[in-house]
């Protein structure tokens, strides 16, 4: 989704609140209908690897404001590169859903055919990508970033990160060598208040990572309120800075992480669990334009009916496809399809 | 050099009777922790969600509570600085234990682990002791992905200078924790989330079982004869123990008559042990979750092949295929160790 | 599954003739890249001090000034981040050749390396290749101490998803680092400092050789017999190859016939070369300047022991025997695989 | 070396003053001594492995006024963490030369018994450790400090790293975390110029680490002019904070790497090479002390005496002892002294 020339706040039109709106929707229906599917087949008792999507999952309601607002600036030519909760990025980033749902069920109809996963979502088509190990989905950014200017491009490479990730020493130096070699690159912090379990003030010692951005010499702004426009308007700048050729910059938005870690998180350790709910963004951005008259009621209902159907379309491919083959459980490895160390 | 008169100089503790109280691996742990914390002011533990959480795969339930937050700290997503902050600790005398959430996650750190825990002893001529303990969680079968179901026991034990254990019980669990703890060496050690015995995941059925309330030792470096066989030797570790010896069981019916050694440590490797039950019945199956190249695996035929290249009539692998763990439960399955795949290796063996 | 078949598909690439002119195999590598670099714009080099330095150890000299500043980088010491960085750039199509100064270092960058540049292939379905070269020094024998002498070839190919060559000599330093660029998969390429021929480091007499000065592939793969003979076999690689060979010289004077294999490639391990030389032969010394146990010479062992358990009437190793390597001069060449080893366990493998 | 109560240059008196310039001369006098030795017997053609000491060396020339100024405040319950290139803090921490030259030597007697090496320094007596692995010294070094505060001493844990190592990922993490738990930690930068070949400019996005304080919410100071005196007063406030529980701070220090980056580094990479010689710290102090009036030319030869002795003593004594016995080389891999993963 690429919005119109618009690149703040101020000035964002009727039509591009709308679509920021139908993207943060996208996304939480998708992320509705996953966590449905999920939780559908293990019970009695919570299982994590039965049921048709096992594993580990990490859903990003709460965060939809962070994708909507940045990526409304790149189109896929730009790369995207998420964490282990990745799935709100991939959406507003532009992937498609069947593929995506496909992944996450484990098909062979998934964008790595099954043998990825949820936490391993890579689309050659919008150059998205993702890590499930913290902080080291950004040092490849950096290469995107580097190939994209190597090939006389203004594309850019967006990195996004929660805030237990900012941390990480992978981080630091990703941030360091890409001020250093000026590369088109937005880095991208979620703060969520959380890392599992470790509130934000046991894991950093500054309340703002806004703050390291000095660290590098770059811009760093912190975004508060969870609000979509400010996160558009910060990210505008913050692309157009590297489009241009201005290096990179570091976004914090202090955004709200909706359900658990992961499914099956029963959050004992959350003492704002009551609250949460309240702070849900997308009911305070659908009453904002309602208010502001940009939207009806019935644009609201027909927003949500498209969202649902487009994701239960591929809910529904995703359960239609088959399971990758046990046969062609040795494939990939390499390129040449020679079978690992052991031919 | 046989290692038999090696450690015949010191007296082994003795491992007491079980008795009848019950507790899964992951309590087993907790309470060789907590015992130890209460005798030893130094102990220590870190690590990320090891405090109000209790460990994502709860080895440490219960001790925030217990010793409070200046004896048990979470910490950021910072491996180098807290497994390090574990060396210094270590180094000034302390008894850390540091919880590495996912051995997956060495990447990060691996320079900490080996080129400093491991290191320090030894390139201080014996003058710096490094008694810490290095905690993770292995292991695979519940569609994490790639990147959070690895073994890597062998890519540890590669490497000089750290002790590695890896229970698959919670009896050893508990002795070997002890005994972690107390050593004055670095110890790695890896338990798999299939042992644990949580509420969450599909655990084998031993995973629950008898635990003496008291302190004990299990020795590090000794491995143990988990069933008696004839016919053919299953040489293995960690949750593979119990598929292996399901198939033992399984097999026993139709007379052939398995024998299952857990190795319980990668480093000291119990070689004797390994070549007793290898000379025992000739044939050996090697059953391990790790890669298979340049691991384990083959650490056990070079043993047994340095020892008398002589001994075996035959030897096989069932490991994971040199891929990444995929993340379809069917691309899974096909590569990890499964009863399935053991007992063809086995029947193979034997030619049955 | 032998892979005699496999790569019977694949016409094999031709090695020329070596010819007369001679090289070091640092100039080898050098030319090797530079070479590539003029075919493929999207080749480029990245690393410490690889360019007004030309490379620690002299892998990169003269690139700077041949293809300038936006294709030979030097970069902050920061490898997880400029080897990602390289990871990223093959994932859109580039093919870097990244430098890590020394092997030893692999513990800050390891995630990059082992969870990235090796397993994106697999986790996107083969949708995305990364094509890059991972070049790093390994090897000690200089008293550089136990942080800057290690071989950890073990380590790489035990982990899935990528590639490891270790040549050994300047002919196939060339075609193996050509095939290294030209390969669609991760190559992680290997380089002992003990055969750059460097000259203010002692060198093995082998390392200034005959290299054809066209473009020409070493397969990935492919083993060498390095000298043929008939009484045992030497496995081995990278530097160990020359002792191996020397000694083997100095034995056939006394009527032992010694065959050396070198591997030059471990991922893929050319398995069939190991059956070949253990079959004609029925004694195998292994020789591996990395760690001794859990790595390159227990899959030896395993390799031969799978295919046939019978087929060895002796098997040893040669390598560090599981201790870091030590400073001191006295100490450090009683755990390297000198000749004075390696020829005591082939005496003892022929009982003479 | 412990100074007097004064902390701030300007309060400096003689003695301490003195007392600063002797520690100078005495590391200088022992890196001259080694890269005599060194090369005494690598000719003709220089190898780097032949000779009494063998290996890489990393020597510290230029670079004392840091180790002076910062070790002054330290007493040898304080730890004190270094690098590749350790001789200078180990001396000026109060470590014995007579172990420390015999490591370098690799013999016997050495602090290590000749496992260690140059680069690989511990001496439990002065809590001085090293690494040869950039910026991972400091990890450790927050476990001192931790262990120093668990204990109730008032001991704290100076980590010394090089500029270039500030932009690796330990160093962040390391910073972050002696912050959010308020160790008693300084972490010194020794800002030389050069990460071996490349220039500062080509591998940190900022022109000054202190910067960088702000990026955990510590102090971070920067002194230039490589001056002993100006260390002085910004390590002896840092080690006040630390000691009184303030929590950590960092100091980067503009100094200068007098010779190679290791012995038989030509540095053909270095336009200021011919600059260098004129920068020697040690001169433009003993001119300062001289025309103070707080030292006499006899004082200052005095001074070179004493440290001549002292060193020639210790490499003498290195020289005079045994080498390890080769039959010993799988000794210490562990303190049960099981051999390692044979056993
Ligand atoms: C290197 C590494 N350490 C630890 C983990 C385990 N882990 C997964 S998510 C997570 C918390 C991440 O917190 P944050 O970065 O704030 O992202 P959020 O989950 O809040 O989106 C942790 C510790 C990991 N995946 N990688
Ligand atoms: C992780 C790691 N990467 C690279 C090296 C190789 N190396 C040794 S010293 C050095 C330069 C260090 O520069 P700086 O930190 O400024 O210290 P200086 O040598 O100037 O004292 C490098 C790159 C290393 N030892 N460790
Ligand atoms: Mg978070
Ligand atoms: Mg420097």
């Amino acid at each position: 989704m690429t919005l119109g020339t618009t690149e703040r706040a101020a000035e964002l039109n009727a039509r591009d609140r709308r679509a920021l709106l139908r993207q943060m929707i996208l996304i939480r229906t998708f992320e509705e209908a996953i966590l449905r599917e999920y939780h559908a087949d293990k019970k009695p008792g919570f299982d994590i690897g039965a049921g048709k999507i096992p594993g580990e999952m990490h859903l990003s309601a709460g965060q939809e404001p962070v994708a909507a607002g940045v990526c409304a600036h790149l189109g896929p030519g730009d790369a995207v590169t998420a964490t282990h909760r990745p799935h709100h990025l991939a959406i507003a980033h532009g992937m498609k859903l069947r593929p995506l749902a496909a992944e996450i069920f484990g098909r062979e109809t998934g964008l790595g055919r099954g043998r990825g996963g949820h936490m391993h979502l890579f689309d050659p088509e919008t150059h998205f990508s993702c890590s499930g190990i913290i902080a080291e989905g950004l040092p490849p950014a950096l290469g995107q970033a580097f190939a994209f200017r190597h090939a006389g491009a203004d594309n850019i490479a967006v990195a996004v990160t929660g805030e237990g990730a900012a941390n990480a020493g992978a981080f630091h130096e990703s941030l360091n060598l890409a001020a250093l070699w000026k590369l088109p690159v937005v880095v991208v912090v979620e703060d969520n208040d959380w890392g599992i379990s470790v509130a934000r003030q046991s894991s950093t010692a500054v309340p703002s990572n806004a703050v390291r951005g000095a660290a590098y010499g770059i811009p760093g702004v912190r975004v508060e309120g969870n609000d979509v426009e400010a996160v558009h308007a910060a990210a505008g700048e913050a692309v157009a800075r590297a489009r241009a050729g201005g290096g990179p910059s570091l976004i914090e938005v202090h955004t709200l992480r909706l359900w658990g870690h992961f499914e099956g998180d029963a959050q004992g350790y959350r003492p704002d669990l009551a609250d949460v709910p309240g702070r849900d963004p997308i009911p305070v951005y659908e009453k904002k334009l309602l208010a502001a008259g940009v939207l009806t009621e019935s644009d609201l209902a027909a927003l949500r009916t498209e969202a649902s159907e487009l994701v239960e379309d591929a809910v529904a491919f995703a359960i239609a496809s088959p399971a990758p083959s046990p046969d062609e459980a040795l494939k990939y490895v390499f390129a040449d399809q020679t079978e690992g160390a052991r031919s | 050099m046989s290692t038999v008169a090696e450690n015949a100089r010191q007296a082994l503790p003795v491992e007491p009777d079980a008795g009848n109280r019950r507790l899964n691996t992951a309590k087993a742990i907790q309470e060789a922790i907590g015992s130890q914390m209460e005798r030893d002011e130094s102990v220590f533990v870190i690590g990320e969600d090891v405090g109000a959480y209790g460990g994502i795969f709860s080895s440490t339930t219960g001790l925030l509570e217990r010793f409070g937050p200046k004896r048990v700290l979470d910490t950021p997503i910072s491996e180098s600085a807290f497994i390090g902050l574990g060396i210094g600790a270590a180094v000034e005398g302390m008894r850390p234990i540091v919880e590495l959430m996912f051995v997956d996650f060495f990447g990060v750190c691996m320079d900490q682990i080996y080129n400093h825990m491991a290191k320090i002893h030894f390139e201080s001529g014996g003058n710096v002791r490094v008694p810490m303990v290095l905690m993770t969680a292995t292991g695979g079968g519940y569609s994490d992905g790639s990147q959070h179901s690895q073994s890597l026991w062998g890519t540890f034990a590669h490497l000089p200078g750290m002790k590695v254990v890896v229970p698959s019980n919670p009896y050893d669990a508990k002795g070997l924790m002890t005994a972690a703890i107390q050593s004055d060496d670095p110890v790695v050690y890896m338990f798999h989330k299939g042992v644990m015995g949580l509420a969450w995941m599909k655990k084998n059925p031993r995973s629950i079982a008898a635990v003496p309330a008291g302190d004990y030792v299990v020795p590090i470096g000794k491995a143990k004869v988990a069933r008696e066989g004839t016919d053919v030797s299953i040489v293995t570790l960690s949750l593979s123990v119990h598929h292996s010896l399901d198939v033992a069981e399984k097999l026993a019916g139709e007379g052939i008559s398995v024998e299952v050694l857990d190795l319980r440590s990668l480093v000291p490797l119990d070689r004797d042990a390994i070549v007793a039950t290898a000379a025992k019945t000739g044939r050996v199956v090697v059953v391990d979750e790790d890669y298979q190249s340049f691991g384990l695996s083959g650490e056990i035929a070079a043993t047994i092949a340095e020892h008398d290249p002589g001994l075996l009539k035959s030897f096989s692998r069932v490991c994971v295929p040199d891929v990444p763990i995929p993340y379809a439960r069917e691309l899974e399955y096909a590569v990890l160790p499964t009863p399935v795949r053991i007992e063809a290796a086995v029947r193979k063996a034997v030619g049955a």
